[in-house]
């Protein structure tokens, strides 16, 4: 009978979500014109004027133009979600961070374990092995993936995942393995209060906080897009070290 | 310069992370530091601050006007109060930063997405301080319904989204939504804030999270309470002005009752208060949801007063709760804090000689203004059932018996902070215009959506 | 057609939540519905045969319906995230919660009672 | 008069310090304070006006009325009367200190309430009262806890109605002003508005001075509260009520509100209604207090009944009635004072208050005896106490009025005053002392010369009781209320009603001669001898096979006369329905309620939460469209 309203009332808000879709436009047939999409696209918030934009009468059509290659004043990277993600709207990721950051806190005072947990269980040869052979890589490709995340999908938050992926991966292998609190929460720490200082460097040279002070160089190259890279690597090491003490809480116990 | 107030708080939690011994130092400095920053801002208020320098609509922007300076004042001011307690806030020092810094960002921020990034903050610092003596599973159930919430509040977002063409508050504002989009945006609002804004059905979370432990209570009633119905008020009047408020209105009101109601059958002190403070938050929503500038102001102040009482209470319930197995009579022992506590339960009732008078009645002869009958029969009965409840809480903890012989040393900075905020109470009674004049303002700031917008627009063409 | 399914997975969500007696199923409904969100702002952002926003020597330039909308993309990376963080409370939250009432089945909870 | 009122309110909390120091100075400093107040208000000139200050653009203002100057000195005198006694007689409580304090507390709000010429100033200090007398109330015994919650929660009801009614009013006519509101209301065409609003005024009222649908907290509040404060109770704070319900009925003139209306006896069905409560107040007072075992919930049934006939007197409107009413304010306040204080005076030293427990204490505590004497017999309304006067003035209003019924309810509530009153008399202080009270001394002076005092100033005011018919006569002029002839007319030292006018001088005369005549036969009869009640017990052990009028007596307290005193009358009415019970239901109704919504909305688990949380949404949604 449980099962039977549930389903009811599962069903009557699909009806009603489904009724709220009629208002959005309908799948694929979205029109970037009339979002800001296309000022980010195009690289020319600058260039916007504010209130004819959000009155409508505004040119919302952004001329076609070169990106890839080229010196853009405005903004330098060829990844445009993270353009958006760690320049345009920087301030919603230093928010995520903190989510994160504060997931990770609450999950150490939640389970407040000090020490390894023993699961009694030897971890076979060809998993000991190949973590051995792994974990280097593991852990380059994830630097990779986020000192490239302004070029190439990915970013701060995937290489810090890969990055945790490879000390999952030695607490599967290794009943003795324990990161050390002290040591993930500097690095965690201290990455994050990089962050946080790159944007003040912001606010204290332009006058915003987070605004992108350095040079953007051109669209395509490693160096360039100004602050994003080190953001993205403060992210990165920041994400994967908070990852890995996730996953260390999640394998200790308490003390006695 | 006001986005220190986010990001000063989030750096010191970064730096207690890499120094645990360093983490309550650092809450009482970043507490400090905030307050003197919001004191420096009173002269910058209205201001917006263009994060990063992309102009809005484009970027996110921090709107700092009377309304949200006000909110900000008054949850720093609960932080920085909050941490003087070493005790209380034990190893949860970086969560309150993280907090703090959430409940700035939710205040100020002038974006859609960037208030629900917000908005998941305080549900997960929320959640970690709920859990505090090992109160999990109570912190397990605010989980899943905040998160809930937060989906709602994702979804309406994008709904904007999709309609406006951008997240930022001003041009939701300014932007004719179409009346089908509007419903259902502002259905989804109000679900997904009104869990915070304990709102009927939606409150089940407070009595177990407010009820758990001694420090939860403290910032989730007065701060975190204060930053969700300032949004409440935000949303509703100044972006979406004047939708959906009819249901609010109802919703509202059966939120006092049922408030009112199950708090009278609470026999534990702190979720009668829990329940209370529910009650409360229906009075400020219903008098939001009338939409004029006096009612509106009134729901603040009425809010400002029970945030001061409520603070008191729960600083004196929870000392009393977690120090004696038997509560008959603690008062005899404790008489300063007994005192707090009676002045704000009376102030609560809205007793003469207490802040909450002015505020109850006022709202009162308001709503004869213009004619609602409804409202202030509700309230008048709400008021009764409040009153048999909190003298009853009252005439025990002074009265009754003592069945507790031990005896637990005074809390002298406990006792003293609550028996000032308890004369402020009667202060505000004596001089309700230090209180009044900003929620006028604050009144104004909300309901003047104009204004706003052009501020965020002003923001965009000449910097900050 | 995707708008439907996130729809119908949200409706699946609240099922599981409804009827689920043990709370870590309930957690995992929560991150369904948690993802059939974010598979609604995926698809807002859609725009037929528009590429990943991303400029590369293939994609050089910026023209009109090239690429599909960022936004959300964006968005949803932050909303998972979110989630993550979430989840992870949730679960290290039941690891006591099982070892302080005995389990984690609503209707075997020890002391819950009020 | 404000600044007179902010000082007391001040010195209240000053008190405190001082008399946590000492608190015999403390409470001697209050006497003399109350004192200087029973001065000050007759220095006062009539009319005088003083603003306090704003509230939300409306003027609250005082205004020294002749109404005002007799309920204030009418409660002046009971608090005075306390507040001396009180000086010996704290040293039997727990908190002196706060008792200090909350009682100038409840000084400063009465007479806050008399002088408000608006309703907010009349609500702020009606609430100062209600708020410290409510916190006097749990410091007496167990009990007692209880009642403050249940005073608290029946005031508040009848407040928080009487503030709805003030903002109608004010919605309507834009003034808290009394005077203007009167004038309005008189001009105001809405005869179901008016009605709505001046029975809200009055709930205030009712519920303050225990008028019936509201009075069970009497029992309660005055049978709990520490001794001595049950008199201010039920001598001085009842009368707030009988002051607003003087307010809706006299203030607001109600003849000329509801002159469109159907008279029934001559009076407008408003107040036919709250004539009707009075005597049901009546019926339901005395027939309680008979009941009792317990002194003090007895009179404070008595007061049930008492409020009835002030009620009832106030309502007729009626030039008789309404000074009978109001004249009757100042017996029950004097009378029931002076019982409570004696009762006070019976329990500090014998700590007991009930009546089967009691005996004999005539031999021990004389004074008290002839306090607690002449109080009665002014409760009674046997001349020549000043309680005869008001009862008289009352019937003959009704008589005259033709309200056959109220009038036999009302002359059946003097008779079964006989019988309450009598019930303490003969089982407290009459018959045998039990041999535990052997060693009982009498009260110190300090106790017993306030009790004296108050009821020489009721017996005086029996026989010349023109000086307190003048401030009447002056308020019933204020109010409109004009007879054909002269009510009270010392000139010729007679009090004249519609049937007659008779003296009361003459009256007192022919009483001291009938008192000497017994006294001078009760010389003669031989005297009675004392028999040791415990005696059979003692020398043939257990008394079970004892059986007396239809009773088996197990404990030697059943030979006491007083057990079950009424017992054949109360037969009668044994399976009453209990009002009280009703309240209570009502209580436990709204508690369930709690429970209800406690368990389905609040307690459950997350699915409930997400059950809650769809239904919301979908309920929104569905309304929506």
């Amino acid at each position: 009978m449980r099962r039977f309203y549930a389903i009811l009332i599962a069903a009557a808000l699909v009806y009603m979500l489904i009724s709220f879709i009629s208002t959005v436009p309908s799948y694929g047939k979205a029109d970037l014109k009339e979002r800001v999409s296309d000022a980010f696209l195009s690289k020319s918030v600058n260039a916007q004027n504010t209130k004819a934009w959000m009155e409508g009468k505004a040119i919302h059509r952004q001329p076609a133009k070169e990106i890839y290659g080229k010196k853009v004043k405005e903004e330098g990277s060829a990844n445009v979600v993270t353009s958006i993600v760690v320049n345009y709207r920087s301030f919603d990721t230093l928010g995520e961070v903190t989510v994160l950051f504060t997931a990770a806190l609450g999950v150490g005072l939640i389970l407040g374990g000090s020490r390894r947990k023993q699961y009694g269980r030897e971890a076979n040869f060809v998993l000991k092995t190949s973590t051995g052979i792994l974990v280097p890589l593991i852990i380059m490709f994830g630097a990779y993936i986020f000192v490239h995340g302004h070029l190439t999908p990915g970013g701060g938050f995937p290489g810090g995942t890969i990055i945790a992926m490879a000390s999952l991966l030695l607490y599967l292998s290794d009943e003795k393995f324990f990161l050390s609190k002290a040591s993930t929460g500097a690095l965690e720490g201290s990455m994050g209060g990089t962050y946080v200082i790159i944007g003040l460097l912001g606010l204290a040279i332009g006058g915003y906080f987070l605004y992108n002070f350095l040079p953007n160089g051109v669209v395509g190259n490693l160096v360039s897009a100004g602050i994003v890279p080190l953001v993205y690597v403060a992210i990165g090491l920041k994400v994967g070290a908070e990852l890995s003490g996730l996953v260390t809480d999640l394998h200790s116990e308490k003390e006695g | 310069m006001m986005v220190l107030l986010i990001v000063l708080p989030l750096i010191f939690a970064f730096l207690a992370a890499i120094k645990k011994s360093f983490s309550y130092p650092l809450l009482v400095t970043s507490t400090v530091v905030n307050v003197i920053i919001v004191l420096l801002l009173k002269t910058s208020v209205p201001s917006v601050h263009v994060l990063g320098g992309w102009k809005p609509p484009f970027g996110i922007n921090l709107v700092l006007d009377d309304a949200s300076y006000y909110a900000v004042l008054i949850a720093n001011i609960v932080f920085f109060l909050v941490a003087l307690f070493k005790e209380t806030v034990g190893k949860y020092s970086t969560v309150l930063m993280v907090m703090l810094a959430a409940v700035n960002g939710f205040v100020l921020t002038g974006d859609l997405f960037n208030s629900f990034v917000f908005l998941e903050i305080l549900t997960a610092t929320g959640v970690i301080l709920a859990s505090k003596r090992e109160n999990y599973y109570n912190a397990f159930k605010y989980l899943v319904l905040g998160s809930l919430a937060g989906s709602m509040y994702l979804l309406a977002t994008i709904f904007t989204y999709t309609q406006v063409g951008s997240l930022n508050m001003a041009h939701a504002s300014y932007f004719a939504i179409s009346e089908k989009a509007i419903v259902v945006i502002t259905i989804l609002y109000l679900v997904g804030l009104g869990v915070e804004a304990k709102l009927f059905p939606l409150n089940g979370w407070v009595s177990g999270v407010y009820g758990g432990n001694d420090l939860s209570p403290l910032v989730m009633a007065t701060a975190v309470s204060f930053a969700a119905l300032y949004m409440m008020g935000r949303l509703f009047l100044t972006v979406f002005g004047g939708y959906a408020l009819h249901i609010l209105y109802v919703l509202a009101l059966i939120t006092i009752v049922a408030g009112e109601l199950a708090a009278l059958y609470q026999k534990n002190l702190l979720k009668t208060l829990a329940y209370s403070s529910i009650a409360q938050a229906g009075i400020v929503l219903a008098a939001i949801s009338k939409s004029t500038e006096k009612m509106v102001s009134l729901a603040y102040f009425h809010l400002t007063n029970d945030v001061i009482a409520k603070f008191v209470l729960f600083l004196v319930a929870t000392f009393l709760v977690y120090n004696y197995k038997n509560l008959n009579g603690v008062f005899k022992k404790h008489k300063v804090l007994g005192t707090a506590f009676t002045i704000s339960s009376m102030s609560l009732i809205g007793f003469p000689l207490f802040a909450g008078f002015q505020s109850k009645l006022r709202m009162l002869m308001e709503m004869f203004k213009t004619s609602d009958y409804l409202f202030p029969a509700v309230l008048l009965f709400a008021t009764v059932i409040e009153l048999t409840y909190l003298v009853r809480w009252n005439v025990k903890l002074w009265f009754e018996d003592i069945e507790d012989e031990s005896e637990v040393k005074g809390p002298a900075l406990r006792a003293t902070i609550s028996i000032i905020l308890a004369i402020l109470l009667v202060g505000i009674f004596l001089a309700p215009n230090i209180i009044l004049n900003p929620t006028t303002k604050v009144a104004k700031a909300l309901l003047d959506s104009t204004s706003y917008i052009n501020n965020v627009i002003a923001s965009s063409m000449g910097g900050m | 057609m995707v708008f439907w399914i996130s729809a119908i997975l949200i409706g699946i969500g609240v099922y599981g939540l409804l009827t689920q007696k043990n709370l870590f199923k309930q957690l995992i409904s929560l991150s369904i519905i948690d993802t059939a969100v974010n598979i609604f702002i995926i698809a807002v952002g859609y725009v037929d045969n528009g590429k990943a926003p991303i400029y590369s020597k293939a994609v050089p330039k910026f023209m009109e319906g090239a690429f599909v909308d960022p936004l959300p993309q964006a968005l949803v990376l932050t909303a998972i995230v979110i989630g993550v963080g979430v989840l992870a409370l949730g679960a290290s939250l039941l690891v006591k919660v099982k070892e302080k009432h005995s389990s984690i089945d609503v209707e075997n909870m020890k002391g819950v009672g009020e | 008069m404000f600044t007179l009122l902010v000082a007391l309110l001040i010195f209240s909390v000053v008190n405190y310090f001082i008399s946590k120091a000492s608190w015999r100075v403390g409470s001697i400093i209050n006497a003399l304070i109350g004192s200087y107040l029973i001065f000050q208000v007759f220095t006062i000139p009539k009319g005088t006006e003083v603003t306090i200050g704003k509230f939300l653009g409306e003027t609250l203002a005082l205004q020294w009325t002749n109404a005002g100057f007799y309920f204030s000195f009418v409660s002046l005198l009971v608090i005075v009367a306390v507040m001396f006694f009180a000086i010996k007689w704290l040293d039997s409580q727990k908190h002196p200190a706060a008792f200090n304090m909350f009682i100038l507390m409840v000084t400063a709000g009465s007479l806050g309430v008399f002088m408000a010429k608006d309703l907010i100033t009349l609500y702020i200090f009606w609430e100062i009262a209600v708020l410290s007398s409510m916190l006097i109330i749990p410091m007496g015994k167990k009990e007692s806890r209880k009642a403050a919650v249940v005073y608290a929660v029946m005031s508040a009801v009848g407040t928080y109605m009487f503030l709805y009614g003030a903002f109608m009013i004010y919605s309507r006519y834009g003034t808290f002003s009394m005077p203007e509101i009167a004038k309005n209301l008189a001009n105001d065409p809405s005869t179901s508005f008016k009605v709505a609003v001046v029975l809200l005024i009055a709930a205030a009222g009712i519920a303050k001075s225990g008028i019936f649908p509201l009075h069970t907290w009497l029992r309660i509040a005055h049978g709990n509260a520490p001794d001595a404060f049950s008199a201010v109770l039920s001598g001085q704070l009842v009368k707030l009520g009988s002051y607003v319900l003087m307010i809706s009925v006299a203030v607001f003139p109600s003849l000329k509100i509801f002159a469109n209306l159907k008279l029934y006896s001559g009076v407008p069905a408003p107040n036919y209604f709250l004539i009707a409560l009075g005597a049901a107040s009546i019926i339901i007072g005395t027939l309680m207090a008979i009941k009792q075992d317990d002194m003090k919930m007895l009179i404070a049934y008595s007061s049930v009944a008492n409020g009835g006939y002030i009620l009832v007197g106030i309502g007729t409107m009626d030039p008789l009635g309404f000074e009978g009413g109001v004249l009757h304010v100042f017996n029950h306040a004097l009378a029931a004072a002076v019982i409570f204080m004696a009762f006070a005076s019976v329990v500090y030293r014998t700590h007991t208050k009930k009546i089967s427990e009691l005996g004999g204490l005539i031999h021990k505590m004389p004074i008290t005896y002839i306090a607690y004497l002449f109080a009665i017999i002014s409760l009674a309304g046997i001349p020549p106490m000043s309680g005869f006067i008001s009862k008289w003035m009352i019937y003959q209003a009704l008589v005259r009025k033709g309200m056959f019924i109220t009038a036999a309810i009302a002359f059946f509530g003097s008779i079964g005053s006989f019988l309450y009153v009598f019930r303490p008399l003969a089982g407290v202080f009459l018959g045998q002392l039990p041999r535990k009270y052997k060693d009982v001394k009498e009260v110190p002076p300090i106790m017993w010369i306030p009790m004296l005092v108050l009821v020489a100033i009721s017996f005086v005011m029996g026989v010349w009781p023109f000086p307190i018919l003048q401030p009447i006569e002056n308020m019933r002029a204020d109010f409109g209320i004009a007879p054909s002839f002269k009510i009270a007319d010392a000139q010729n030292w007679l009090v004249r009603g519609f049937s007659g006018s008779w003296n009361p001088v003459i009256v007192f005369n022919l009483f001291i001669t009938g008192f000497i005549v017994a006294y001078i036969l009760y010389t003669l009869f031989p005297k009675p001898k004392k028999v040791d009640l415990l005696k059979p017990h003692k020398e043939e052990g257990a008394p079970i096979n004892i059986y007396t009028s239809g009773e088996f007596i197990y404990t030697p307290e059943l030979y006491h006369y007083n057990t079950k005193f009424y017992a054949g009358f109360e037969r009668m009415y044994e399976k009453h329905p209990s009002w009280e019970k009703l309240l209570y239901m009502l209580a436990k109704f709204f508690h369930d309620v709690g429970e209800w919504i406690h368990g389905w909305f609040f307690r459950p688990s997350p699915s409930a939460y997400t059950f809650w949380l769809a239904m919301t949404i979908l309920i929104i949604f569905w309304v929506r469209w």
